[in-house]
């Protein structure tokens, strides 16, 4: 379980996050909308240790993450995807995924070069990892395409496959959705949903599709200027007052 | 006002457009639809001059656009609103707005800057921070806020719901509505119905061929569009 | 499911194995080349010139193709290996060869890690300055730690000995610097297919989703530039027998950007670009060496026209045209998927 | 060893004896800059091929033309060794003649003393070629006594009182300097001034002597080193006497580089002034020059390498039987007196000295002339 | 005190010219964002004209400057037009692997038309230097700081003042986009690269004086000025004039007080000290990453 409280952060004036609680649970997922700038990705940020934040803390499974430097993070069972897609881009779909999956890899530079039976059976594992994944997601005739020359929505998917095979526990997708044609969104809306299951990671959403997210998630944290302004289930959240004025808007 | 005549368009071997026509009147609103890779994006492209047609022509107001570069077609009045935002990351915001405001005398900038930022309040508070820091959904507004810089005529809006929240896809369309009352023709690219709510008339492509059109109430509703949808 | 698959493996393997009769077919020539021209040493020469410039390019294209920084001091590193290697053998004459080898290697590895550490911190134009800095530095301390190096005069280079065989005659160098070229290239095309290689290329498309992914982009970094370093002072040393002198002279600032030239022109992230790269460059100076003057128009030339009719350099032929049979097809069977993707 | 010509295998001409020889022809090779800030230097091939024309206008040696191939080796020792393989493996020529530069012949040496490839005349005073060396000819006087004159004349002749050695950090500028301490201005060094052959910026050097109040500079510098210092010592209005080592000083720049500020300035010298010829045998050269080298520069430099080819040719003279490289050398240490118009020449089996007087000349007008009651040779 | 003094007030000269090549060196890389390698030869070919405008075609000093600064902005323009251009779509390092050919180049044509034998160019003002008492200023030093400053001075109000500058800033961001924005493209990264080498040919017109006139001339001096313009932050205008004086300054001490043989090690040292301390220069912006 992930456990976020009392999160601040600010860029000189803007104070992105101001004060956040919330907590994932195992094994279901969980969804934090809000307006724009409201400071999603920012909480991602965070978790990711891309940003330190002025105050707060947050733990997972009983790991204090802020204790960590970036590249410890998927030591600790987090992946996560970008907004703006970070693909390795001259690389080919299939290398992106490996490269999810070579923090699992223990040989270093000498055993890489002599490609020793160590090295080899990393490799191979890694490869068995990111054919899953593929098939998981329905990209595996991607596989040797050059990751730059994908469509916006092919990029987003192997973003979201690159985390996956990193094998996290807490998968954190920012707006997987968005650029990925209307008529796909279904079929993502049930990929995301089968995550917990067949890969035993617990998911932290954002997305502006509100069908996409009010559809599969077990519940929904909302936030607006930093703060947390309602929190539950799709249902409750959809209703309420506050969210439908700072984000959902009148219909 | 704005007429493409049966045009292909190529990324070297990739043919991204075949024999696409479509039309736009003066004030119109035009939505084009279409799955990922349809030729989308490449219409607007053509339309604004970044990439060149290997058959067929672009007329603008009568004109053949055919040997203007995007300087050229944004001062008869065509701006385009590229797909991704394309903001300057290390500008700031004031300073992206300045770039497309870039043809427009002193004097006038700083009211033009004003009258854009109307439609875009949350952009006001930001204007000193550089834009590479904004959020994804306040960096798509700036992209649009900076394209009226220009005070087109004809506005070429790539995916502008991309990363925006609901309410601010609404309010983004909203104003693009109020842009064209006030005598903009707009042609929207989205992947996204709702843009048939504001549209006046649909073109839907798949693979590069325009597969349905028609006033946007009835392509809405019409199950064609669901099958043109999926190629 | 997906109808994909129909283009895609007949291409790779036919890819594959175009690759495989390349390198057997630059392997056999090599090999035979002095059985051919072995009576001509300046041709053994200029043939050994181009395989050590080839190590000297692919180390530096490690850098700057797979790593996505900049240097503009590779001769610098050069220059270490190659005083290394002499000081070395002229301290202890009958040192074997891979002793040498690896004491050249060892030290200008220091080097580079040394000009990796500032890479936390800076990286585009200000790396580019701290790389030139060392490219122009090292001939300068070579110049004047006399003691050391003898100063403008150089170091005259002992032959290299493997037991009780001097390697002196241009065939034997030959011979030498193709077989330590071969191994390098051997495990330089292996690292990169592992997961150090993809760390290497990982940070240099994304350092923020590489940190995500579990790469320590500093440390990363460092390796890169130890790496680099490493082959680039095997190349050094191997470039003193060559030479059979290092002096200061022989490491100017412009040779540094000869390599870089080299790398583009060959293909950035390519190996056989890298040799391809080298070879013409270096045909391309020495073959002008009777005609004073006309030397940096020609390899100038040569570096703007190839440039200016393949921007993506030599090694984007190939790519290319493979590109320009296959993707038609790719494209076709993705949107496929999509619809059926969507579908259920 | 004198494993004769094994190494480089084919030059494999009826009637051949040494690589680089057939029935009607010798040929030499050169490496000297043609390009690059030093490029002048390279003219000293014109001298060579004027009197190898001359030569062959007369029928060559024994039947046999002369041919020189010189490569540009832009001063750079490194460049200097690949031209001297290309010469000595793949245009097998049978000796060198007038290679220029001190760290490049050293750098040619690699290849020419392995491959008993003969060297006469190579355009340096260096210290470690003073020690015999057998396929060694120098011609040049040492650059010890060339620093010997010119502190001696600083002193005897224009009698200074605080004298200036500005001197390239390197074993040319140190041998001059060497000579320099061994002269009569030891005791009147001011200062040493060293600098760095990188180096663009003279301003600081300029300051420091002047503020050791000398009242005399020796430059023993390369051309573009000694241009650049003597525009800075003219930024801070400072007019010492200029005393240059002959490869310091190319005319035709220093002229024009620094036209009002330095005139007279002296030069250390072992070719006589040409124009007008202070001899019989610069006469001789001039007078090849326009006829066998017309429109190319009678300069100094191409007077090192009328000298350095005179010899050479002396050597293939005295050649009895068949020529290799064997009796070439031969040939040469029988050269006995050969009148130079730098002085004459005498060889022995062990003695490859060469010429040994230095004078001075001094710059005006644009050309050199004779100074009076300065050091001499004749 | 007054050596310190003087060793100042001798490297300003240099200083200036290290200035005034590095503002040719960042106006061309604001807006094509291409590191101008061959920027020292071009300058170096502009200089051969302004020698052979006095020493073939016998014109007057002043109007051989005048010849050779549009020569200048020629030559500029038609790099950009002939080489540059046709390449705007691959990537930068391409670009400049392009100067580096074009470098050598440039180089070599100079040197088989004009030969490499040094050659003298008349100092602009010339004449005694100011001062005394050991101070001594040369006038053509005094000429090179106010030309320095005055260049620097201009530009930086078109680039602070104008769109102009915003606009071509916007170029050299994303050309694509600058376009779509109305900025006339092509005709900035044309004007940039013309005044580009022309302001490096100014400094190469001044230098030459003091280091004598050949094609390989400027090398050493490009050296430098790029170091000069990446120390003040590559991309800014008061950077490249305040690191061309700081590394001309640096020198000079460091030739007075230390040695000048490890002269351009010394500096190099302090460059990537200053460097580690502000990774973005003295004057430079960090870069805005996010995800
Ligand atoms: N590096 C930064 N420097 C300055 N301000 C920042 C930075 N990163 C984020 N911000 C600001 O913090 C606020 C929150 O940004 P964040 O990206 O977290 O929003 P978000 O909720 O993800 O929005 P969106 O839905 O539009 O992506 C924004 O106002 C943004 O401008
Ligand atoms: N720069 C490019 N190089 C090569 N192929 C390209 C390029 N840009 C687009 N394409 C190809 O052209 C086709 C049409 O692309 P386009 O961008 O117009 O589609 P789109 O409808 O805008 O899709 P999306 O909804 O994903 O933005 C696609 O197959 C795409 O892969
Ligand atoms: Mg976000
Ligand atoms: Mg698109």
């Amino acid at each position: 379980m992930l456990e976020v409280r009392g999160l601040k952060l600010a860029f000189g004036g803007v104070q992105a996050i101001d004060g956040l609680d919330f907590t994932v649970p195992d094994g279901t997922v969980t969804a934090l909308i809000g307006a724009n700038g409201a400071g999603k990705t920012s909480v991602l940020n965070v978790l990711s240790r891309f940003y330190q934040p002025q105050a707060g803390t947050v733990v997972y499974n009983g790991t204090d993450l802020l204790r960590l430097r970036a590249h410890k993070l998927v030591h600790a069972g987090v992946g996560r995807s970008f907004q703006n897609v970070a693909l390795f881009q001259e690389l080919p779909v299939l290398d992106n995924l490996l490269v999810g999956a070579d923090h699992l890899g223990r040989t270093g530079l000498l055993r890489n070069t002599l490609r020793t039976p160590g090295a080899r059976r990393h490799e191979r594992r890694a490869r068995e990892r990111a054919e899953r994944v593929m098939e998981f997601l329905e990209i595996t005739d991607l596989r040797h395409r050059r990751a730059g020359d994908l469509s916006f929505g092919d990029r987003k998917l192997v973003d979201m496959g690159r985390a996956l095979t990193s094998g996290p526990s807490l998968l954190l997708l920012d707006e997987p959705a968005s650029g990925m044609a209307e008529s796909q969104r279904d079929w993502l809306g049930q990929v995301i949903r089968r995550i917990p299951d067949e890969f035993g990671a617990s998911v932290l959403l954002i997305d502006h599709d509100m069908g996409l997210v009010l559809g599969v998630s077990a519940s929904v944290v909302v936030m607006d200027f930093g703060r947390k302004i309602a929190e539950g289930d799709p249902d409750a959240v959809r209703r309420d007052e506050r969210v439908i004025a700072a984000y959902l808007g009148e219909d | 006002m704005l007429t493409v005549d049966s045009i292909d368009c190529s990324y070297g071997p990739v043919q991204a457009l075949m024999g696409l026509s479509l039309e736009a009147t003066d004030g119109a609103f035009i939505a084009i639809l279409g799955a990922n890779g349809a030729g989308k994006s490449t219409t607007l492209k053509a339309i604004a001059g970044l990439v060149r047609p290997t058959r067929g022509r672009v007329l603008f107001r009568g004109r053949n656009l055919a040997r203007l570069g995007p300087e050229r077609r944004l001062s008869l009045g065509i701006a385009l609103c590229p797909e991704g935002r394309r903001v300057f990351p290390d500008f700031t915001v004031a300073e992206n707005l300045r770039v497309g405001g870039h043809r427009l005398n002193r004097r006038v900038l700083g009211d033009r800057v004003d009258q854009t930022l109307q439609l875009f309040p949350a952009l006001k508070d930001r204007m000193g921070q550089s834009a590479g820091s904004l959020s994804g959904g306040e960096q798509q507004m700036l992209a649009i806020a900076r394209a009226l810089m220009t005070e087109p005529s004809l506005l070429l809006l790539d995916e502008p719901s991309l990363g925006l929240a609901p309410m601010i896809t609404r309010q983004v369309f909203d104003a693009v509505d109020g842009i064209r009352k006030q005598g903009t023709t707009v042609v929207l690219v989205e992947q996204n119905r709702l843009a048939l709510r504001y549209a006046d008339y649909a073109y839907v492509l798949g693979n590069g061929r325009l597969r349905l059109e028609g006033p946007a109430g009835e392509v809405q509703d019409d199950e064609r569009l669901r099958s043109a949808y999926l190629g | 499911m997906s109808p994909a698959s129909r283009t895609v493996p007949g291409g790779r393997a036919a890819a594959r194995i175009a690759q495989w009769a390349m390198v057997g077919a630059v392997v056999v020539i090599g090999v035979l080349f002095p059985q051919v021209y072995g009576q001509d040493f300046y041709a053994v020469t200029i043939a050994t010139e181009c395989i050590v410039y080839a190590l000297i390019t692919i180390s530096l294209n490690l850098l700057v193709g797979y790593g996505g920084q900049i240097s503009l001091g590779q001769a610098g590193l050069v220059a270490i290996g190659g005083y290394a290697g002499a000081y070395i053998l002229e301290k202890v004459p009958s040192l074997p060869f891979p002793v040498e080898l690896a004491f050249a290697a060892v030290l200008t590895t220091i080097a580079g890690l040394i000009l990796g550490l500032p890479t936390g911190r800076l990286r585009g134009h200000y790396l580019a300055v701290v790389t030139l800095g060392l490219g122009v530095a090292i001939p300068q301390i070579a110049l004047n730690l006399t003691s050391i190096t003898n100063g403008r005069t150089g170091l005259i280079v002992n032959p290299a000995s493997i037991g009780s065989l001097a390697l002196a005659s241009p065939v034997a160098i030959y011979y030498m610097c193709f077989v330590v070229t071969c191994l390098s290239v051997i495990a330089i095309h292996s690292l990169l297919k592992t997961r150090t290689g993809r760390a290497f290329m990982a940070v240099r498309d994304s350092e923020q989703a590489a940190a995500a992914m579990g790469i320590n982009v500093q440390r990363t970094k460092i390796t890169l530039f130890a790496v680099s370093a490493f082959f680039a002072g095997i190349g050094g040393d191997l470039f003193g027998h060559l030479q059979n002198l290092v002096a200061p002279g022989a490491f100017p600032f412009s040779l540094s950007l000869f390599f870089l030239a080299a790398v583009i022109v060959g293909g950035s992230a390519s190996l056989p670009g890298s040799v391809i790269g080298a070879i013409l460059l270096v045909l391309a100076d020495t073959q002008t060496t009777s005609l004073p003057g006309f030397e940096p128009v020609v390899v100038g030339g040569v570096v703007v026209l190839v440039l200016l009719i393949i921007p993506g350099g030599l090694a984007a032929v190939p790519a290319t045209l493979m590109r320009l049979r296959s993707r038609q097809g790719r494209r076709r069977a993705r949107t496929g998927s999509l619809a059926s993707g969507a579908g259920d | 060893g004198s494993g004769g010509s094994s190494g480089s295998g084919s030059g494999s001409n009826a009637g051949a004896t040494a690589p680089g020889v057939t029935a009607n022809s010798i040929t030499f090779g050169q490496t000297a800059p043609h390009t690059g800030p030093t490029g002048e230097y390279g003219q000293s091939a014109y001298g060579v091929t004027a009197y190898f024309d001359m030569v062959n206008a007369k029928g060559g040696v024994n039947g046999r033309k002369l041919k020189l191939i010189s490569l540009d080796d832009h001063y750079d020792p490194p460049t200097a060794l690949q031209d001297t393989k290309k010469l000595v493996y793949q245009d097998h020529v049978f000796a060198e003649v007038a290679v220029n530069g001190s760290a490049t012949t050293n750098a040619d040496l690699t290849v020419l003393v392995p491959q008993n490839v003969p060297l006469v005349g190579p355009q340096s005073g260096d210290q470690f070629l003073q020690p015999f060396k057998k396929s060694v000819y120098n011609v040049w006087p040492s650059y010890v006594v060339e620093g010997k004159t010119m502190g001696d004349f600083a002193i005897n002749n224009l009698h200074l009182t605080h004298v200036i050695a500005f001197y390239q950090n390197d074993p040319f500028g140190q041998a001059l300097l060497q000579g320099v301490e061994q002269s009569a201005a030891a005791s009147k060094l001011a200062a040493k001034i060293s600098y760095d052959p990188t180096q663009t910026d003279f301003s600081t050097d300029a300051l420091k002597a002047k503020n050791a109040n000398g009242d005399g500079v020796l430059f023993l510098s390369v051309p573009g080193s000694t241009n650049a210092m003597e525009n800075s010592m003219a930024s801070i209005n400072y007019k010492p006497k200029l005393i240059m080592s002959q490869v310091s000083a190319i005319p035709g720049s220093s002229f024009s580089a620094a036209p009002q500020e330095f005139p007279g300035a002296y030069v250390g010298a072992f070719v006589q002034p040409l124009n007008p010829p202070a001899n019989a045998e610069a006469k001789q050269f001039v007078d090849a020059m326009k006829k066998y080298q017309p429109g190319k520069p009678i300069s100094v430099f191409s007077g090192w390498g009328w000298i350095e080819a005179q010899t050479a040719v002396a050597g293939l003279k005295n050649v009895h039987g068949s020529l290799t490289r064997d009796s070439y050398e031969a040939g040469l240490n029988s050269i006995k007196n050969l009148k130079t118009m730098g002085g004459s020449v005498t060889y022995g089996p062990h003695d490859h000295i060469g010429l040994t007087c230095e004078f001075v000349v001094q710059a005006r007008n644009r050309k050199f002339v004779p100074v009076q009651g300065g050091p001499s040779c004749q | 005190m007054q050596t310190f003094a003087q060793y100042l007030l001798g490297s300003v000269g240099f200083g200036g010219i290290y200035a005034l090549a590095a503002l040719g060196l960042v106006l061309i890389f604001k807006t094509s964002g291409v590191v101008n390698f061959a920027f020292g030869a071009l300058a170096s070919l502009s200089t051969m004209i302004l020698w052979a405008g006095i020493h073939r075609l016998h014109v007057s000093v002043g109007i051989a400057w005048v010849i050779a600064v549009v020569a200048a902005l020629i030559i500029g323009g038609l790099c950009e037009v002939l080489l540059l251009e046709r390449l705007r779509r691959a990537p930068i390092t391409i670009q400049i692997v392009l100067t580096l050919g074009l470098l050598l180049l440039i180089e070599g044509i100079s040197g088989l038309v004009w030969g490499y034998t040094p050659k003298g160019i008349p100092l602009v003002i010339g004449g005694k230097s100011i001062g005394g008492n050991g101070f001594f200023i040369a006038r053509d030093d005094i000429f090179i700081v106010a030309l320095t400053l005055v260049v620097a001075l201009v530009m930086t109000v078109v680039f602070q003042r104008s769109r102009i500058g915003l606009g071509m800033r916007a170029v050299a961001a994303d050309r694509e986009t600058a376009a779509l924005m109305g900025v006339p493209v092509r005709r900035y990264v044309l004007a940039s690269w013309s005044i580009g080498v022309m302001i490096t040919s100014l400094s190469a017109f001044l230098v030459a004086p003091k280091v004598s006139l050949s094609p390989t001339m400027m090398e050493d001096i490009a050296v430098f000025a790029f170091a000069a313009a990446v120390l003040g932050g590559f991309g800014s205008l008061v950077g490249a004039v305040v690191g061309g004086f700081v590394v001309g300054i640096a020198a000079n001490l460091i030739a007075g007080y230390l040695s000048t043989n490890y002269q351009l090690t010394l500096v190099f040292v302090l460059i990537v000290v200053v460097l580690y301390l502000r990774p973005n220069g003295l004057f430079g912006r960090a870069a805005v990453a996010r995800q």
